[in-house]
């Protein structure tokens, strides 16, 4: 608990579901596990990436840099101006 | 001689025209093949790769369609019957190998499966925008052949035509199929192999000492030997005399060049092949080739039914052009439609010979897909009104 | 606070990846699983930290699937024959130096058909970054063997398996005087995005391999999986070697990956050695190009 | 009917172009009658909409794409916005029922729906919802005769599969009868 | 805009057509040249690479002319006037580029120095084997612009033309020389840089915003940017939008194809260029271009001193074909004669265009020397007895 | 015994290469010191060694000065287009596998227009021997820079001095995959017919290039006097490195030359490996192809 | 004289070709003919025979190949076999005399010889023999100006061995006055 | 003395003058400089090669494998039947 508060880094990602052609890539690969495959289809049919909880992501963008297809970005959070979201676009 | 029955799938197929032109090319003989991948052509090489090995046939992808374009002709003078395959681009790329195999009188098929250009454009789509390719694309004056099919079954009988009018004549003979013909699936019957017919190669059967390799006899085409037999030829696509070697004069140009002219040229007769359609008592006559002789059915029917004296002159061979049949066929009807999936290229031949008589109506487009029998049957129609 | 951040913003962050793409342009024709757009992110992200100016950057590709990155990066693009990108480039960079000329495309594209301009492009030090996405196959035609299609891999020009050796790309370059040579792969991001910008900076030929998945018609078709089962294969068989002899670094089917940075060496560019000699020659003889002129 | 036109469509992956393959192989090879296949072909195709045309006739088919199609086969949603508008008056629609909402269909269309998927998923192969379309339609359309299809299906589909997808096809064809 | 002076080498030179066609590709504003050596062109660009370093222009000897053809393009969207040079067997190696250019509009110049073919041929030799190819070399539908000079002199006025038509009309332009015109040493006249006008390329001038580059206004030929100026241009081969993006649709094909076609089509009568000599009043009309517009004359004068009345119509733009103006003679002539030095290429067009009124009789031959003028007297005699 | 010697005698030794060569050919085109007639001496000398059937002998050559050897010997021999001798032979290669197919060609036409061909040859392996004639230069068109052109020498499109590195061709053969890579000169026609006949054995890619004078266009023109001042001075600058790593065996302009050995390796060639994979995956389905068949 | 047509031969390395250029350099740029010349081009040209056409006259030019030369200059035996018997009858012909022996000459043929080989290395470099055969050549051919010819030379020969070459020239010239 | 009685290898050449170009490989590189470029032209106008004399060449035929015209070839004597010359053809 105590190690939770010492990360500074918080992050988030936003995610244009339409885009996602579901590959798994940001899944897989986000360092601390922070994301699952929805349920939910898109209108493509695939299943978009959804963060299991807030918390979990540092905003590293490994999912951004991983995803071939532009639909996720994860970023750190402006805790002022809370702007960032896991929000779909 | 007929084909070898350990490469014939004879029996009724249901496959598209890239199949079955690789089915042609096995029943014709073909056991080499060298293909650099395009759209829409590929599925033709894929199939040899396939089945080849199972019938003594090598297959290669090479680097490039300049590399194929030239590996055929080495398997040629090996003593293969060889092929290679290819749409636009690869094709323009080919186009130094052509001139090569027609002055070395190299025995080989060139298919080109025609999309829609010019340079990248639509790779998917159908066009038949290669025509005056075929027939001027490389430098310098040649004379090839070009055979046209319409459908998946015609892929496989011409393929086997294109092959024996390449060892008749030793030219380079092109098979411009089209993305539609070359995708379109229907059913293809592959006759017992003992039906099948194949021109060999023109052997010459002789000793060394009595050979010399581009002598030609009255024919005008000269008897081959291959690589291995102890003949020791040379071949160059330098302009040579009869022994094969580099002779840089005029006279020796003149006869060669005249003659691999008229190989061609004064057997233009036989080497025809169109199909007539009601064209005596004909008004209009609407040539066509490859798909369009399909495509334009609808419309001439139509226009048939409207009382319209309407024949069809499909083009199964359209290079060399059939000249003369053109130019009697204007002497007695009113006007000539032509069809085409390009801008105007054959038409312009049609025109050519029709000698002003009557008038050639292209009814063209950029490609892309295929004609709107309307589009057809208003081109029938407007030619009437034009006189 | 948690609140705050679910509310609905207008001015959510945009990854700025998206301000070097062609936003208009997506989506973009590349299948679920396919490498190839992980790349580019990559090179947007080496690009924008490279510092080079974009408006004076170009890129150009040949045909393929790779081929198409020029075609949705919101740079000077140019999408030309197949094969061909890499002396199209030379043109351009000769004929403007000012420019970065950077060539993106395929294995197929710049080492089969378009092999001799790598190799030559590479002797003459020519001042362009290539960036080769290997995914082992021709992808846009259908799956054809390539000139890096491992022995034994199966294609549909093989279908009883490749039996033609895989080029060694790395060494290739080398051999023929690449100043820069590196390989990564597609899950190699961060590296990946460390190696383009070190080529993109560097002077003369430079050159970056990016092993990516092409699970429609490599993997799939040899039983490896989807993109995600090769990429999860990268993470578990790559292993960095920075410095590596090339003769080393060959690639076999489903074999041990050596990625890392092998050449970065210093000689002279074509522009350099054209511009010396002539100055030497010629003097204030010698009028040195400059951009435009038409 | 002298020539039926009959368009398939769908998403890559659903079968689409091997549906097309089956209705012409039976028509042609085990029926005797004519028919034409073509497949859309595009890099566009990639992934997304997906579509085969088969035209079956008595008579040689000249112009060997469809030019009014009587039938459609329609495995998802983009292909029946796009496809269905196209759909000759009196024709014959068949959709899946699970991926297909059906709206706006113009009147004199009959329509029929199968929960296709599903009742591959019963079969425990995803992948044969296009076999038991093959075996619905074979059942409705009346094109081509049922030994005709169930041939083409076995020929056609992977070596040891048959037995998967000869069943698939029965239950499409049973389901016709309910 | 007039050329600059500093390329500009004014006075009076003895040089050979390769030399004067190097001195107007630098006059013309011709700035960089990437070329791959082939006999008899060679010397054009081994003088382009002693004269380039002291104007601002660079030259590379490539690979092959594959990467030459399209290197030139490259430059060409950096802003430069660009051009190659080769000789048969590398024109067939461009063909793939050719189509390049036509499909994204980028003006350059192809220089061909004809030598006697097919394949190797005759190297050294001249011959006029490459105009069909010119026209029709490159596969899909295309329109390109042929220019065909007869001396040294015209070697440097018709390469300063062929850039002029390239940058005017965003197209690939064709200087056809040949061998004969290639190597022989006359005089030329370069003019002072003022006398010599350019066009100068149709540049975009306005904001990135307002700008689709392949959007062209009411003449067809959209305006260009180059690359570096910030306006993030795509150009591809494959079919495209206004904007420059792929589109793989039929109408899309139709758009932008058939606007290729028109730009040069409906403006064919401002491209045409020929010189006409006693052509009114003519009874037979020798039409030449090239070297044989020269080596007719003898021929010409000899019929008329022999009392028939002989015109002489010289084309210096080849392709498009002047159409118009062969058709309006052929209604008021009684035969057209067509030396060429090949086996019959632009006498089809003056067939085709003469509709049948007139004949249009061949003087050709295989190439590897000019004509005999009295064999093209013979023609002119024979085209009389003809009728 | 003196007078015995020169009693006239109708049967007068006769140069044994002679058999090799097509007579009736001569005077060749090669201008006086070229070194390519020299290379044919050892062509023909290690042919006649070799033991192979001259029957089943073939010889491909492309265009150019050395093109033009295939034309003066006396096999099968095939005078193809410029740069494309490579892919000739392997179609013939291939069609008839008991064929040695030897292509003989310049350094411009195979390494310049040529140079794809060359290295997916020997990616292949392809059972070829291919001869290198490098004489820095394009002889046949009249001396225009090569690939193989040193650094700063003059040539007649680099009248200022040439500012492209050349090319290591053995190191480029190597890095393909060639089995065999030897370097020698015209002056040392008992190691190059040494080096022919040890390629004209070996199974796979071998690879024999040979430094040879080209007076009339290269020598002269770069002031380095005759054809015999070329021979000299490979006399006295050469060093014998067998086994040399390649990397190490680049030219440079009147630099020290390293001839020798340089690889010899065994891999299965294009031909072995498509037979064993294709009887592996076939069985007694696969039907290997055989001579001829038109 | 309208027009005339001038043959010059010999071998490789005698200066063939830029004789022919000198003369029609003199002609055509400073005495305001009109000058064509052609060289002899082929793989064969290479060591073996050389010769250069060209054609002077008061007009254009139009045929560019000459068809019957009325004057030659000849510098080996093998252009004197080769090319001699082409002279027209009551031309010109000038031989190098001790490369070449004149044999079968038809009547009617000026014939004139100077051992230019001998004079060239008497001033010391045997290559400026082509320039001692301009001079005696233009001396006796009357087809250009002295002057011409002589800035012709000056012109077109190596930078740095105008003097030398203006001397042969010089000679040439005056052994025709012998 | 002693040695060249030694020496078995008894060698001569054949020239055929006519095809010489007079490059000069066979003189410089003859192993005991048993040749020499004689004073003659040939019909080409080079000058051939000549023994200097008969007894120094041992007929290792490094002549022949050098030149470029196969213009000399040679070769070991037959002394019995005294075949071979280094006269001209
Ligand atoms: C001259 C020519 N030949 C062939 C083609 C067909 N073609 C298009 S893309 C391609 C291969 C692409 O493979 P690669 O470069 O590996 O790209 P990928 O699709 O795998 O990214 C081929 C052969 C073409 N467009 N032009
Ligand atoms: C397609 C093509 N391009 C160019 C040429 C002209 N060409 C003939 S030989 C040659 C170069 C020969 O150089 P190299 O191979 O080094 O042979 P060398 O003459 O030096 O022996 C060239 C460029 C040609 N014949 N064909
Ligand atoms: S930003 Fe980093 S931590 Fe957050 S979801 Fe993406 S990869 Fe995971
Ligand atoms: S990486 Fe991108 S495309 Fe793949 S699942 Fe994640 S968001 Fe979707
Ligand atoms: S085919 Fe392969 S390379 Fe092409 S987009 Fe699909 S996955 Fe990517
Ligand atoms: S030009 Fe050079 S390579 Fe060619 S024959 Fe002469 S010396 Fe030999
Ligand atoms: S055979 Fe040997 S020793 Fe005799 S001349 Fe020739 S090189 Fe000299
Ligand atoms: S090596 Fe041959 S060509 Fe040269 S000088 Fe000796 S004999 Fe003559
Ligand atoms: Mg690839
Ligand atoms: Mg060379």
């Amino acid at each position: 608990m105590a190690e939770e508060k010492k990360k500074k880094a918080a992050g988030s990602v936003v995610i244009t579901v339409e885009r996602c052609k579901g590959c798994g890539f940001c899944v897989e690969f986000c360092p601390p596990h922070a994301l699952k495959l929805s349920d939910q289809y898109n209108v493509k049919g695939y299943h978009p990436p959804a963060l299991i909880s807030r918390e979990m992501c540092n905003g590293c963008n490994m999912c951004g840099m991983l995803c071939p297809d532009f639909a996720i970005y994860g970023f750190l959070q402006n805790k002022k101006s809370g702007k960032g979201s896991d929000r779909e676009r | 001689m007929n084909a070898d029955p350990a490469g014939v799938l004879t029996g009724a197929h249901f496959i598209d025209g890239d199949h079955a032109c690789c089915e042609g090319a096995i029943a014709a003989g073909c056991r080499f093949v060298a293909g650099y991948p395009i759209t829409p052509s590929t599925e033709v090489v894929e199939r040899i790769a396939e089945r080849f090995p199972r019938v003594g046939g090598v297959f290669i992808q090479m680097e490039d369609e300049i590399a194929s374009s030239i590996a055929i002709q080495g398997a040629v003078w090996a003593g293969k019957k060889a092929m290679t395959v290819t749409s636009g681009p690869g094709f323009s790329l080919m186009m130094e190998h052509v001139g090569f195999a027609a002055m070395t009188e190299t025995p080989c098929v060139f298919v080109n499966v025609q999309r829609a250009g010019p340079s990248t454009g639509l790779p998917t789509q159908p066009a038949q925008g290669d025509m005056m390719q075929a027939r001027w694309g490389s430098h310098g004056d040649y004379q090839a052949i070009a055979v046209c099919p319409n459908s998946p079954q015609e892929c496989f009988d011409l393929t086997i035509k294109a092959f024996n009018l390449s060892e008749q004549y030793r030219v380079p003979v092109f098979l411009m199929m089209d993305e539609c013909v070359g995708h379109m699936t229907e059913r293809v019957l592959i006759p017992p192999a003992e039906e099948i017919s194949l021109v060999p190669r023109r052997w010459f059967l002789g000793s060394p000492e009595n050979y010399e390799p581009f002598r030609a006899g009255p024919d005008m085409v000269p008897q081959m030997v291959k690589a291995g037999d102890g003949f020791h030829i040379h071949v160059t696509g330098l302009t040579h005399d009869e022994r094969g070697y580099p002779n840089m004069s005029v006279p020796a140009q003149e006869k060669l060049v005249q003659r691999l002219h008229d190989k061609i040229t004064k057997h233009s007769a036989t080497i025809a092949d169109y199909v007539e359609d009601q064209v005596e008592g004909a008004d209009i006559v609407v040539v066509t080739y490859g798909i369009t002789s399909r495509t334009a059915l609808p419309a001439i029917e139509r226009a048939r039914k409207e009382g319209l004296k309407v024949g069809h002159l499909r083009l199964v061979v359209v290079w060399p052009f059939p000249e003369h049949r053109i130019r009697e066929l204007a002497s007695r009807i009113s006007a000539f439609v032509v069809p085409e999936m390009n801008m105007g290229q054959v038409v312009l031949e049609v025109e050519r010979c029709s000698a002003g008589k009557v008038p050639a109506t292209l009814v063209g487009h950029t490609g892309g897909t295929v004609h709107v029998p309307e589009d057809i049957y208003q081109g029938i129609v407007n030619s009437r009104k034009g006189r | 606070m948690a609140e705050e951040l679910y509310e609905l913003d207008e001015n959510l962050p945009v990854n700025p990846v998206e301000s070097l793409l062609r936003m208009d342009r997506m989506p973009h024709i590349w299948c679920p699983g396919c490498g190839i757009g992980t790349t580019v992110n990559c090179f947007a992200q080496a690009l924008e930290s490279s510092g080079l100016d974009l408006r004076k950057t170009a890129i150009v590709s040949g045909i393929g699937c790779t081929g198409r990155v020029a075609g949705y990066l919101n740079l000077d693009s140019f999408h030309t024959t197949h094969g061909r990108a890499i002396p199209f480039a030379t043109g351009l960079k000769l004929a403007n130096p000012e420019l970065k000329v950077v060539v993106y495309s395929g294995d197929g594209d710049l080492s089969a058909i378009g092999g001799n301009h790598f190799i030559h492009a590479a002797r003459r030090n020519m001042d362009v970054t290539v960036i080769l996405i290997n995914n082992s196959t021709y992808g846009m035609t259908g799956g054809q063997v390539a000139p890096t299609t491992p022995m034994t891999a199966v294609a549909s020009t093989t279908p009883y398996g490749n039996f033609e050796s895989a080029f060694n790309l790395p060494a290739l370059a080398e051999s023929c005087g690449a100043v820069y040579v590196a390989r990564w792969t597609a899950f190699h991001v961060r590296h990946t995005t460390k190696a383009i910008k070190e080529a993109l900076l560097k002077k003369g030929f430079s050159f970056v391999e990016i092993l990516a998945p092409c699970p429609t018609l490599y993997s799939r078709r040899n039983k490896l999986g989807d993109g995600l089962a090769q990429m999860v294969y990268y993470r578990e068989n790559s292993e960095i070697r920075h410095g590596a002899d090339t003769k080393d670094v060959a690639l076999e089917f489903q074999g041990k990956i050596i990625v890392g940075k092998f050449v970065d060496r210093v000689r002279p560019t074509f522009g350099e050695a054209m511009d010396r000699y002539l100055r030497e020659r010629l003097g204030a003889d010698y009028l040195p190009a400059t951009a435009g002129g038409a | 009917m002298a020539r039926t036109e009959i368009k398939i469509g769908g998403f890559g992956g659903q079968g689409v172009i091997l549906s097309g393959y089956i209705i012409g192989r039976a028509a042609s090879i085990y029926d005797n009658k004519f028919a034409t296949m073509i497949q859309a072909f595009g890099p566009e195709a990639r992934g997304s909409a997906c579509s085969a045309q088969v035209i079956v006739a008595e008579d040689p088919i000249a112009y060997p794409y469809i030019t009014s199609p009587t039938q459609m086969v329609l495995m998802s949603q983009e292909a029946f916005s796009r496809f269905s508008p196209e759909l000759a008056e009196g024709g014959l629609l068949i959709t899946e029922e699970d991926l297909v909402t059906v709206r706006n269909l113009r009147p004199g269309i009959r329509h029929l729906s199968i929960p296709a998927t599903r009742i591959a998923e019963e079969l425990g192969k995803r992948m044969v919802l296009n076999i038991v379309m093959m075996g619905f339609y074979g059942a409705v359309a009346g094109v081509t005769s049922k030994e005709a299809l169930r041939k083409a299906v076995e020929v056609s589909v992977p070596k040891g599969t048959e037995a998967l997808n000869l069943s698939a096809f029965e239950k499409g064809w049973t389901f016709a009868g309910r």
